[in-house]
């Protein structure tokens, strides 16, 4: 199972869990798989299709290019990150 | 930047007749330095442009140890700092024309200009008059001398009438046992307008470590750059030593009537006339004592 | 449809001044407006546009070039200025195809990150090396001071004009 | 496409990376013969200037563009009623998602002005002195509305407000009330309550920083042309050609086929030339007279009208144990966005603590709204900041329980496994390295003597982001390799790019011919930026050289009859079956064995990691006047494999010598109505060559896994350290610690004077 860490705000949905596992193969599946056991989550997460404004994906330490497609190993490491830009 | 008519004038009459004909809508065109910024930046107004490089006088140098300096008005500082006979008898106005701007600044910027400029922070200014030098004015009706020390009236402004310009500056020779430094204060190392800048002039009696006389100039402090005439008084017969020139700075802070601005805090610049008189006071007796 | 804006161009089209002058060693002839700066007239009117405008006011030296010899921010002069006089641009500075050591230093020395000062920097630097064959680092960097570089951090650029003047004394020798 | 760690390149010897070829883009670059922005020319070419906000809060009442339209020789003007109104639209702009309204606002103000320089209005005329005067004839009715230019004045209840559609966004939930914190980020790790009470000595600080700017040389300058049949052709100074061409689509609503943008040489970017703000402007007026359209921006444009990076208000509590060790961290951060929410909040909260590895901390972040030109990117966006926090306390701790400032660094340095407050963990990191060069140094080994002088150390730390990049390249038939690659060339990428492809081919860095496409002639490439393009371009080109290879072997098959599985290829050699054959030799026949070989790729790497430097400076302090004076600066930072040497130390140079600038004297200057009172390079005292000494650099190559050579970002990471470590430095020449940059004469002077 992936692990999903919670970010500290999100936890007033997770019933303050701030680890959770997850099964899903995408970050697409892992909030919707998320959304039915914590109802209102995948609002807080997206904005229509996409990740909401300013936020990123990391899996396994790197910032994942492909939002909602990207795909989690059996093992990863999930968080949801402020989006970074570089000078 | 506007539109203008431009003039390249080689006589001081033709210059005079322009201006006084054109009045406050012609302006002079020395190294351009200020001129051209203040023209594209919409500060200042000219339908006609005199420039004045071509009139022999405005570009003479003219050194003699007995008669003292003639400064043309448009010299550009860089050939006073390359002209070594000037250089040795007046170091105090190298300090100034080495550090106004970087070396392309230099290239074309005149003391005389920078005097006409008349910013209360400009660096050419108070060792001219701490050399007590006079400016030498065409006009209309006569040419005449003022000295630099009354020259500027406010930030901008100066003592030019309508049809007169600045022709070029005169300095007392050299006097023995005599030195001047010329010091401002910047954040950084060069391309930078004076916080504080302040020269000192002083004159040594014969055999003696005792000040004879003193001019200590500043600049940045007050409407105008300032001669800070009870410091420079109290000097005379004391000796030349760190404490005068410590006293001397805090007597200098009086004259100073500074604000605060982009370029640096008013209890910061009154401060920094101390430092800088005590400085450039030590410099000047060094200069002073130099074979 | 381009008719009616044309006829307004003409209307407007202000009065030009003629101006002779040598560039780079050749002959050259131009016609500009009072207000117009030599750095305008070079880039614009001679498509020499080597010489760059980093802030038209003097304060970055990106638009140096050498007026009769000496360098001048070309913002900062007046093309008309120019009649009679000897102008030299970064495109002066190689010699028949052949890098000046100032520019072969540059390169080597990896002295350029974005190269927009660099022509700039190039023709103070030959300046300097005119007057002075061996100037010490203090003096590249009192010299060179009207230059703003952003990328550098200005270490190479000291460090090649070294190497330029080494290069020079022993051309000479 | 995957790339993972291949031992066989990290481990053989290099022949072209780690070497110092010329550029080859040099030559021109010497000769004044390269083509940036404002070079260009092109006939009929007409001359477009903005006219800008003398506000910085005002609303708009209405807009009057009649009398400059009839000023004979102009040809168009424009407002924001000329764009397509893009009310909440966002859209994915390769580095994040972006609101286009706000945007949109950005490039010509629409109902509203929110700082004094925003773009009004545009004319296009036949000169640019012409275009200047009809500015002057355009009528702008504003309302001045109450302007708000401190971060912390911003945060207040009965702050003006800046937009009534921005709410508090804290992780989704959105506050009922509009508001000029657009959005507040919590990082939490361990229990800090505990940490705090597991502390020996506990420092908490303040710190404030001001509005910088990335101060690039080259001003913005764009040339477009809307041509007859829709298609418009954007010439522009940017550091992403593809994202210029997107937004410029995206505001102007026009699919992107319809635009290709040719990025030209750039003069500078640091992060400031990745918004778009002529583009649209020039393409508009193009639209409306036919003809080209020049723009570009005065001195004073770049600095009242782009963004520059944000003034913060920080506050950092540290808590260590009697050993060192770290027990606690807490940081409460508010950085301003500028005018338009998304600044730069995120990566400062990720980065505060970054170099240490700490069991309890927790931050607090805040992205705030005011009436400054919205912010941009600059050189690791939002770390400099932060670290001038950190590790000023960091010093202070050090000095406090007397434990020298790099060994206490050592003893909570991060590593490989450590988790950062965001609760990101590490992959393997080279910061113990740099602590252990810096304090091997030369540099800090030797004696520091002399009255007001001090020595000071911080570190930084910045991420390397990886993002898309393509590349192609033909094999021509003398040998040489002709490389396209999408990259804009800031600083010398051409060649850092072109070496990866000589080294996996086994060729020459000069036989490689590289060039930097438009959005027509190259695949999809992300900005030059996040210190990404010699590490994901640069794995861009080792994949060219892969495709091209795994060509040639065929085609080295064909001529020997063999199994292309027998032929193998390394340094340059074809071999298979006791026969050889030169790359050059092999080139010269591709013609007779089936056209030319063309390789190409793209990529979208998972493998950037970061990058961490520690910097050592010497000061001198003048106790009269508070100048400070650089005496010495030595930079170390992990840099992966250094694949040109001279540009990683030049990137390490560049970066410190703008950390020194922003560290001692540069500062937007606001007077009480929000205006800018020193928008000139010489009122904004960026270090000049006299400022500063020689910067020597210490590199350390600790391999990048993610990167077959070992590749890591480099340029970012050096501006980070330099004000915390001048701070340092200043504390430990005069006995100050100064706490607010920049660390201006004035300042140092009243802070000596009060002790």
């Amino acid at each position: 199972m992936a692990t999903v860490f919670v970010p500290p705000q999100l936890r007033d949905v997770t019933g303050g869990a701030d680890r959770i596992e997850a099964s899903g193969a995408t970050v697409r599946e892992v909030i919707d798989e998320f959304e039915a056991r914590f109802p209102g989550i995948a609002a807080r997460l997206l904005d229509g299709e996409h990740l909401a404004a300013g936020l990123a994906v990391s899996i396994d330490g790197t910032l994942s290019n492909r939002g909602l497609q990207a795909a989690i190993g059996k093992d990863s490491e999930l968080h949801f990150l402020p989006a970074l830009g570089g000078g | 930047m506007k539109d203008f008519e431009y003039a390249a004038v080689s006589t001081i009459d033709e210059a005079v007749s322009l201006l006084s004909a054109r009045g406050p809508m012609a302006t002079i065109l020395a190294g351009g330095t200020d001129i051209l910024v203040q023209l594209r930046e919409g500060h200042r107004q000219a339908e006609l442009v005199v420039d004045v490089k071509k009139i022999p006088e405005l570009l003479e140098i003219d050194f003699q140890p007995d008669r003292g300096l003639r400064l043309g008005a448009a010299v550009p500082c860089y050939r006073i700092y390359e002209d070594a006979a000037v250089a040795a008898a007046y170091p105090g106005l190298v300090d100034a024309a080495q550090i106004i701007g970087g070396w392309q600044i230099q290239s074309r910027a005149s003391v005389g200009g920078n005097l006409c400029n008349s910013s209360p922070a400009a660096d050419s200014i108070p060792p001219l008059i701490a050399y007590d030098a006079a400016c030498v004015i065409a006009g209309p009706e006569r040419t005449r001398r003022v000295p630099v020390a009354r020259f500027c009236t406010a930030p901008g402004k100066n003592v030019l009438r309508r049809g007169e310009f600045l022709v070029g500056l005169e300095f007392p020779p050299p006097q023995p046992r005599s030195g001047c430094r010329y010091q401002r204060f910047i954040p950084r190392n060069e391309m930078d307008i004076a916080v504080v800048g302040v020269a000192s002039w002083v004159c040594l009696r014969p055999r003696e470590n005792v000040i004879e006389a003193a001019r200590i100039a500043l600049a940045a402090v007050a409407p105008t750059p300032v001669l800070a005439t009870e410091a420079s008084d109290w000097l005379a017969g004391k000796p030349a030593n760190a404490e005068s020139f410590t006293q001397a700075g805090e007597l200098a802070k009086r004259a100073a009537r500074p604000i605060s601005d982009i370029r640096g805090p008013a209890e910061y610049r009154t401060h920094l006339v101390g430092v800088l008189t005590k400085r450039t006071l030590s410099d000047a007796v060094q200069r002073a004592l130099a074979p | 449809m381009n008719f009616i804006p044309r006829l307004r161009e003409r209307l407007y089209v202000a009065k030009k001044l003629h101006v002779t002058t040598t560039v780079n060693g050749e002959p050259a002839e131009f016609l500009c407006e009072a207000r117009h700066s030599l750095m305008d007239a070079l880039r614009d009117t001679l498509g020499l546009t080597g010489t760059k405008e980093g802030c038209n006011n003097g304060n970055c030296g990106a638009c140096t070039v050498l007026l009769n010899g000496v360098p001048v921010d070309s913002c900062l002069v007046l093309a008309v200025e120019a009649e009679g006089a000897e102008i030299t641009t970064v495109e002066g500075i190689a010699n028949l195809g052949h890098l000046h050591p100032l520019q072969q230093c540059f390169l080597e020395g990896a002295a350029l990150q974005c190269g927009i000062c660099t022509p700039g920097f190039l023709v103070a630097a030959k300046a300097l090396l005119d007057r002075c064959a061996r100037p010490s680092e203090q003096e590249i960097r009192f010299q060179l001071s009207g230059n703003l570089c952003r990328c550098t951090g200005y270490d190479k650029i000291v460090r090649a004009v070294q190497e330029a003047a080494n290069r020079l004394q022993e051309v000479k020798r | 496409m995957a790339t993972t760690p291949r031992e066989e390149h990290t481990n053989r010897p290099m022949r072209v990376l780690g070497t110092r070829p010329v550029r080859h883009d040099g030559a021109d670059k010497v000769t004044g013969r390269a083509i940036y922005g404002k070079d260009v020319q092109m006939a009929n070419l007409a001359h477009g200037k903005i006219l800008r906000s003398p506000h910085a809060h005002a609303r708009i009442r209405s807009i009057d563009t009649s009398a400059a339209a009839k000023l004979p020789g102009v040809y168009a003007c424009v407002t924001s009623a000329d764009m397509p109104n893009l009310v909440d639209k966002m859209t994915e702009l390769g580095e994040g998602t972006v609101n286009l309204a706000h945007l949109g606002a950005n490039v010509l103000a629409r109902g509203k002005v929110l700082y004094h320089g925003q773009a009004v209005a545009a004319v296009a005329a036949a000169n640019a002195d012409l275009a200047e005067e009809a500015l002057e004839l355009i009528k702008v009715d504003y309302e001045p509305l109450p302007p708000v230019t401190g971060v912390l004045d911003a945060m207040k209840d009965d702050a003006p407000l800046l937009h009534d559609d921005v709410f508090t966004n804290e992780m989704g939930k959105r506050a009922n009330k509009p508001s000029n914190v657009a959005r507040h980020i919590v990082f939490e790790q361990g229990n800090i309550e505990r940490g705090l009470r597991e502390a020996e000595v506990v420092i908490e600080r303040e710190f404030r920083t001001a509005t910088v700017h990335q101060g690039y040389i080259e001003p913005h300058v764009s040339t477009a042309l809307w041509n007859a049949d829709g298609h418009v052709t954007i010439w522009t100074a940017t550091q992403g050609a593809f994202t210029a061409r997107q937004q410029t689509a995206e505001l102007l609503q026009i699919p992107i086929s319809r635009v290709t943008v040719v990025p030209c040489e750039i003069g500078g970017g640091f992060g400031g030339k990745i918004s778009v703000y002529l583009e649209p402007v020039a393409a508009l007026l193009s639209r409306k007279c036919g003809r080209p359209i020049k723009m570009s921006m005065t001195r004073a444009e770049v600095f009242e009208g782009t963004g520059p990076t944000p003034g913060s208000f920080m506050r950092v509590k540290l808590g260590a144990a009697k050993d060192g060790k770290l027990t606690a961290a807490q940081a409460w951060l508010a950085y301003d966005a500028g005018a338009f929410p998304g600044g730069v909040i995120g990566p400062g909260c990720m980065c505060v603590f970054s170099c240490y590895d700490i069991p309890n901390a927790r931050v607090d972040g805040f992205d705030v709204v005011l009436n400054k030109p919205k912010t941009a990117a600059y050189r690791a966006p939002g770390a400099t900041h932060a670290a001038f926090a950190c590790e000023t306390v960091v010093d202070e701790l050090a000095e406090r329980l007397g434990i020298d400032p790099i060994e206490l660094r050592l003893r909570n340095a991060a590593k490989e496994g450590t988790r950062r407050v965001d609760g990101e963990k590490y992959p393997r990191i080279g910061f113990v390295e740099t602590l252990e060069a810096a304090k091997a140094s030369e540099h800090y080994q030797s004696p520091l003597s002399g009255a007001n002088r001090g020595r000071g150390v911080a570190s930084g730390f910045w991420f390397n982001i990886g993002l898309k990049s393509s590349a192609a390249a033909n094999v021509n038939p003398d040998g040489s390799v002709t490389l396209v690659e999408g990259s804009t060339d800031i600083g010398g990428t051409r060649t850092s790019v072109a070496m990866q492809l000589a080294e996996t081919l086994g060729i020459a860095a000069e036989d490689v011919l590289p060039q930097v496409g438009d959005t027509d002639s190259v695949g999809y490439t992300d900005v030059t930026g996040g210190s990404r393009v010699t590490f994901a371009t640069g794995l861009a080109a080792y994949q060219v050289g892969l495709d091209i290879l795994a060509q040639l072997r065929e085609r080295a098959a064909s001529i020997w009859s063999c199994d292309p599985e027998k032929v193998t290829s390394e340094s340059g050699v074809f071999r298979a079956n006791g026969k050889s054959m030169t790359f050059k030799e092999l080139a010269a026949k591709l013609h007779h064995t089936g056209g030319a070989v063309v390789g190409r790729a793209t990529v979208d790497p998972q493998g950037a990691t970061n990058g961490f430097g520690t910097h050592i400076v010497d000061v001198e302090v003048d106790r009269e006047t508070g100048k400070v004076t650089i005496l010495r600066y030595t930079a170390v930072q992990d840099t992966g494999k250094a694949v040109h040497p001279s540009y990683v130390e030049g990137q390490m140079q560049g970066g410190a010598v703008q950390g020194i600038g922003w560290a001692l004297n540069e500062e937007y200057v606001f007077d009480a109505q929000g205006r800018m009172l020193n928008p000139t390079f010489l009122d904004y005292r960026m270090p000049t060559a006299l400022d500063v000494p020689m910067i020597d650099t210490i590199i350390v190559e600790v391999p990048n896994p993610g990167h077959p050579y070992g590749v890591r970002g480099v340029g970012e990471t050096p501006i980070v350290a330099p004000p915390a470590a001048i701070a340092n430095a200043i504390y430990r020449a005069v006995g100050v610690r100064m706490r607010e940059l920049p660390m201006s004469p004035p300042r140092v002077c009243a802070a000596i004077l009060a002790k």
